[in-house]
């Protein structure tokens, strides 16, 4: 089990640093940043005391080094625009957004697991075919056109709740709506197919014909089998909440990281970009580590350690 | 054309990592330990054996489909590599092999007929396509698929021809070694005596040298000339067929064929092994199988018995070839 | 009830699956009684609905079955029970195990607690005594260490090992009839002859009838007192096991059993039936054996056979209206079919 | 039909025949049909754009703004009503849909073909090669492919080439995954194996025998991330951070509709719906594919 949670780590470790690398990439490759962020009027020594800043003037692997040292520091430059840490800007975002982050991965395991259930076990039926054209319908909306279509019903139409704004629990009803929504779709089917992957397995069979009952064999034989691939589907769906926030966040005015981070790319404050790039690399990371740790605590084969042919 | 198959000390280690570790120890898989043996030109050599016995390996060794960790086989007087070079492609013209699932060595999307005729195309690129398709259509004959068949697929056949048509592809090349594994294992038993009896129909056109591996003893006394049972990758026992299946010498030769249902006989009479074979990674020290032995001895888990051969038959166990040993070690063992 | 009543009795079974365009039999109509303790074996190659009757008569074929005709258990109907009754028979009743254990076992759940469930279903038993009966049987089915070894996972044991479990497991509820589906397909030989050992002497021991399905006769000849032969859906031979060998009545056992090399006597020419089992919806119109039989004639494409009798005593029973032409020279070989003809689609 | 029961009858099979439209209606299932449908009227609208715009759809009209589109009080000049700047929704959606379909197309085409190459590549080397390219899908895998294309987009800057390059890498690692599974087990067991024990080269291998009998599965994985580009695409553009005017996609028209939710909510509704029922429909059909083509599944 220690060999099991010390791989998963380095794992983990390895991505973190293929993401550090991506961002520094990226950010090399957008070109001098000097030259693209100044006009050709700004006086030099202005140019040069923001290349000494950022360590432009080094060779691009003390840049590399550097790069890593200040990521591990949490030190990731300024705002350009609130002329603060870039990190302080970002976590100051961050409690708005865990407010619907939240709530919507709640929301949408619970509604997807037993909505797909109940599909997979009706199979074929009336019920089934309702169920997996709401997920498919669900997941192929985009959250952008629900959030709004929502804002046109709830806040344009019936005038029930607020169409944006960060005052009151109501404020925070539609956002969440959106996200679980399309988020409930993709558990739904992805519960559904395990269920049904599942159900075809022998030892469910097995079960049948020692006199387990039928309600029985699914709560004690098929979900926790079922379960493993909805764990690891998990992390996925973790990210899907996050992309689907910056979209939604925007359409609600909902200041938090999402909206930082549109706003950010609009005015150019590269520092603030890269820093929530790096947040949610770390929280991606994180998660999935814990998924995978949690896998293995559900299914004993991961954690044996059996040998198998190189 | 035939040529002698000559094996020598033939050995294929894997290592082994703990399944999702990075850290840990590697360990040794012993898949083939030690294989000697030759195979006359002409001779079906047929090699039984249960999982994890190395049959596979062996065929894949063979072959030069994988390497060895040591040792060598060398076919009519060539050596047979693994390194896909000019002289690999030479072997592998007078070389072919045949599977256990016909239906997964055949390509799906290709017909039959371009199928059988794809090693020409490989090897010689400049025979005409009249030529080729010629030499197609009389090896389907051969192994009793009709012309129509040729512009098919492979799910539209039935699993006995399927099983031809990997045969026919293996012929069109004229081989001089044809090894086989498990080819008829995954077919009933209706098909699997149609099949049987195509390849004892082309050996004697053909006259190939081969290797027949089987888990079944009756299939295997069926085709080969002589027959080895090998256990935990090394061979146990070979000899005849009818030497090795009436009056089987080692224990575990014994074992093997009684377990072998038959009519008229009582389940009873079963010789019933306790335990499962060893894992391949933890071989034990002495004779391999002295931890499943009925008649085992003390000396037998010390001293690994050496293959020695007498008038073409050749067994493996102190019993056997040295009981004056096997007893006084016991002797001493008791004596101790 | 008394010994000599019978213990099941099938009648008319028929199954039908749902394909895209229609439904398509797969079983016409099995009829097959069975005794207290009779060890009844039923051979035929893949494909010819051996596994499928008696998931059907347990009611373990999925939605996409239709399942007609009835099957009795001491005068019982049990087709079509309800949840709460099939799950008091399965298992308490008729226990059925599988080809392929490793697979058969729930991977997330250690050996005991598996055991236990079964215990806990027909016996009532839970805790410490569940635990001390899970060890006899653990015991008693050959696995040693049963302790520790209620402890451990199915990944952790080997094949042979598993379906020892499973004919545990199977024993929790006393069964009166144990059906093993090709039990030992997946198995070494070696080990296979442990596993047929083990289910024989179990048997004997409690009295418990078997039904060995397999595709293997010579299996099947030493393990039971009775075979039924089966052929496309159908039966076309039902017959004491020993008779079945020396006087095999339809053409399709005989082809059988003349496919099997031997491992003794001499070495001769395998006599094969060409062609191979035709898939439910490619039938033959007729005796559904017309199109590889050696010895058919135009009578046999007017009607399916019915089972008439083909020995002394009325027990030997076979499908085929050939049979009166067939049956005084027993035992001598039917004319070799065709050497390697090309076969026909 | 004889009766099956009393052993008499003479059928071969016996078969219960569904009604002729219930089997129908199995094998094309409305939805499919109707999803088909709407996709083929897609594609031809994307081909012949500049022919059926009524005007240009960047003109602009300032007389004519904000007007509502027929039977909700509009007129037939302009069947879907106007814009902000008077520019006809008809005309600008015909062009946005020709622009999505476009960009939707390349970038999984691009995506396609990285992910087989990389996806071969892996199976052909195995060992480090294969751990390289599987970690740098795991990393793929753990971050929002949102994310990373916004913060691509903040630091390249988004002209046409570089946006739709981008997009062709949304869904690589999926179709890598796919492409080496399939070649390694075609390569293991199968009849790739049986190619290179006749002697073929790996390019014979590859190329003549993998790559059509693998095509099935791809172009299925193909077909299910369409529906995820367009998403993308969509998205980006509604954020303001994809396509840029004068450049217009369905995203871009929902973008800047969004502000006339509540005066002139057509603006916003009439590409959105675009949006989903292609969606939908390409869903629907991938689905349908895959349950009827891929043998991978059953």
């Amino acid at each position: 089990m220690l060999q099991f949670v010390s791989t998963r780590f380095l794992r983990a470790l390895v991505t973190l640093f293929i993401i550090v690398t991506f961002a520094f990439i990226v950010l090399r490759l957008a070109g001098d940043p000097a030259e693209r962020f100044f006009d050709p009027a700004t006086p030099q020594e202005v140019v040069d005391a923001f290349r000494h800043e950022w360590g432009l003037d080094q060779p691009i692997w003390v840049q590399f080094y550097r790069y890593i040292i200040a990521v591990l520091h949490g030190d990731l430059g300024n705002s350009m625009r609130e002329n603060r840490p870039a990190m302080e800007t970002v976590l100051a975002r961050l409690p708005a957004t865990l407010w619907i982050m939240v709530p919507t991965l709640f929301l949408k395991t619970i509604i997807g697991v037993a909505a797909g259930m109940t599909a997979a076990l009706y199979r074929n039926s009336t019920f089934d075919r309702l169920i997996m054209s709401a997920s498919v319908f669900g997941f192929t909306v985009p959250a952008f056109v629900l959030a709004l279509v929502l804002a046109l019903i709830f806040a344009v139409q019936l005038r029930w709740l607020p169409s944006g704004g960060y005052a009151t629990p109501y404020h925070m009803i539609l956002p969440i709506a959106t996200l679980s929504i399309a988020g409930a779709a993709t558990v739904a089917r992805y519960t559904r197919s395990s269920m049904v992957e599942v159900l075809g397995r022998p030892f469910v069979r097995t079960a049948a014909a020692k006199g387990v009952r039928s309600k029985q064999v699914v709560t004690r034989h098929v979900l926790p089998n079922a379960a493993i691939p909805i764990v690891t589907v998990f992390g996925f769906m973790l990210g899907n909440v996050v992309g689907g926030a910056v979209v939604v966040e925007s359409v609600f005015s909902w200041p938090g990281i999402g909206r930082l981070l549109v706003s950010s790319v609009q005015s150019r404050d590269l520092a603030v970009v890269q820093v929530i790039l790096l947040l949610i690399g770390v929280m991606m990371v994180f998660s999935n580590l814990f998924i995978d740790l949690l896998y293995g605590l559900i299914d004993p084969r991961m954690r044996g350690g059996k040998t198998q042919a190189a | 054309m035939k040529g002698q198959l000559t094996v020598k000390n033939l050995t294929r280690h894997y290592r082994l990592r703990q399944r999702g570790n990075l850290f840990a120890r590697t360990k040794t898989l012993k898949a083939v330990d030690g294989l000697t043996f030759d195979v006359a030109p002409g001779e079906m050599l047929g090699i039984v054996g249960e999982s994890g016995s190395g049959k596979s390996t062996t065929a894949r060794l063979l072959l030069g489909h994988i390497s060895a960790t040591s040792g060598e086989v060398v076919f009519g007087g060539e050596k047979v590599g693994a390194v896909p070079d000019l002289a690999w492609r030479r072997m592998r013209r007078r070389m072919q092999m045949i599977y256990q699932d016909p239906l997964g060595a055949l390509d799906p999307r290709i017909t039959i007929g371009e199928q059988i005729g794809e090693p020409l195309i490989v090897h010689f690129p400049d025979i005409t396509r009249d030529a080729r398709r010629a030499k197609v259509r009389a090896v389907m004959g051969n192994v009793g698929l009709s012309s129509h068949h040729g512009d098919r697929f492979p799910h539209e056949l039935s699993g006995g021809q399927r099983q031809r048509v990997i045969i026919a592809r293996a012929l069109v090349m004229e081989p001089e070694l044809l090894v086989c594994d498990e080819p008829v294992s995954a077919l009933d038993v209706s098909v699997q005596a149609q099949v049987l009896n195509v390849f004892q129909d082309v050996r004697a056109r053909n006259g190939f040298t081969g290797v027949f591996i089987s888990h079944d003893l009756k299939v295997v006394r069926q085709i080969a000339d002589r027959v080895a049972v090998m256990y935990l990758g090394r061979i146990v026992e070979i000899g005849r067929p009818d030497e090795v299946f009436h009056q089987p010498l080692h224990p575990y030769s014994r074992a093997l064929v009684s377990a072998v249902p038959r009519k008229g006989r009582s389940a009873r009479e079963r010789i019933i092994l306790a335990g499962d074979p060893p894992n391949p990674v933890n071989v034990p020290p002495g004779c391999p199988f002295h931890t499943r032995c009925p008649q085992v001895k003390p000396v037998c888990r010390i001293e690994r018995p050496e293959l020695m051969s007498e008038g073409g038959r050749a067994v493996a166990c102190h019993l056997v070839n040295n009981p004056s040993t096997a007893r006084v070690a016991v002797a001493d063992g008791e004596a101790a | 009830m008394t010994g000599s009543t019978d213990l099941m009795d099938i009648r008319g079974l028929t199954v039908e699956f749902e394909g895209r365009y229609r439904f398509t039999r797969a079983l016409h109509g099995i009829d097959i009684t069975l005794k207290r303790g009779e060890a009844l074996g039923i051979v035929g190659e893949s494909g010819c609905g051996k596994s499928i009757t008696w998931m059907a008569v347990l009611g373990l074929l999925g939605r996409n079955a239709r399942v007609g005709g009835s099957a009795r258990l001491e005068g019982r109907e049990i087709l079509g029970a309800d949840d709460a009754r099939l799950s008091e028979i399965r298992g308490g009743r008729i226990a059925m195990i599988f080809q392929d254990p490793s697979s058969s076992l729930n991977p997330l759940h250690k050996i005991g607690w598996q055991l236990g469930e079964a215990l806990r279903l027909h016996q009532g038993l839970t805790g410490a005594a569940a635990r001390r009966e899970a060890e006899r049987l653990i015991d008693r089915v050959g696995i040693a260490n049963a302790r520790q070894r209620l402890g451990e996972y199915p990944h952790e044991f080997s094949g042979g090992m598993n379906q020892r479990v499973m004919i545990a497991m199977a024993l929790a509820g006393n069964p009166d009839l144990l059906v093993a589906d090709e039990p030992t397909t997946a198995l070494d030989a070696t080990i296979q002859a442990q596993i047929l050992d083990l289910l024989d002497d179990l048997r004997r021991e409690r009295n418990m009838a078997l039904v060995l399905i397999s595709h293997d006769l010579g299996m099947v000849a030493e393990m039971t007192e009775r075979v039924v032969v089966m052929y496309c859906g159908r039966i076309v031979e039902d017959s004491p096991t020993a008779d079945l060998f020396d006087n095999p009545a339809h053409p399709y056992t005989r082809g059988l059993i003349d496919a099997i090399p031997s491992i003794d006597g001499p070495r001769q020419r395998l006599l094969a039936i060409p062609g191979s089992v035709p898939p439910p919806d490619r039938l033959p119109s007729g005796c559904t054996f017309l199109s590889r039989c050696a010895v058919a004639g135009p009578e046999c494409q007017r009607a399916v056979p019915t089972m008439i009798d083909a020995g002394t005593g009325g027990r030997h029973r076979a499908a085929c209206v050939k049979l009166g032409d067939l049956l005084p020279p027993a035992n001598a070989h039917l004319p070799a079919p065709v050497e390697i003809a090309a076969e026909l689609v | 039909m004889a009766i099956e029961q009393d052993g008499l009858s003479t059928d071969g099979s016996v078969f219960t025949e569904k009604s002729g439209l219930r089997a129908f209606l199995q094998t094309w299932p409305p939805m499919v049909i109707l999803a088909i449908v709407w996709l083929g009227l897609m594609v031809f609208i994307a081909i012949f754009a500049p022919l059926l715009t009524p005007y240009d759809f960047m003109a602009v009209d300032v007389l004519a703004r904000l007007k509502p589109p027929v039977f909700f009080g509009g007129t037939f000049n302009h069947v879907l009503g106007t814009d902000q700047l008077g520019r006809d929704v008809l005309s600008r959606a015909i062009a946005s849909i020709r622009v999505s379909i476009t960009i939707a197309l390349c970038a999984t085409l691009i995506s396609t073909i990285v992910g087989v190459t990389l996806g071969f590549i892996a199976a052909y080397f195995r060992g480090w090669v294969d751990q390289v390219v599987l970690t740098i899908v795991d990393a793929q895998l753990a971050m929002p492919f949102m994310i990373i294309a916004i913060a691509v987009l903040a630091f390249l800057g988004n002209s046409l080439p570089i946006f739709v390059m981008l997009l062709g890498l949304y869904g690589w690692e999926q179709v890598t995954r796919i492409a080496r599974g399939l070649a390694i087990s075609a390569n293991t067991q199968g009849y790739a194996a049986a190619a290179r024990e006749i002697g073929a080269s790996p390019g014979r291998i590859y190329l003549r025998h993998i790559l059509p009998n693998i095509s099935a599965t791809i172009v299925i994985a193909m077909t299910l991330n369409i529906p995820g580009v367009i998403l993308l695409e969509s998205s980006l553009s509604f954020l303001g951070i994809g396509l840029q005017p004068p450049q217009t996609s369905l995203g871009n028209m929902v973008g800047y509709g969004r502000d006339y939710i509540q005066s002139a909510p057509w603006i916003m509704l009439m590409p959105s719906a675009v949006i989903v029922v292609t969606t939908l429909s390409v869903s629907i059909m991938g689905d349908w594919l895959r349950d009827r083509i891929d043998p991978t599944v059953k």
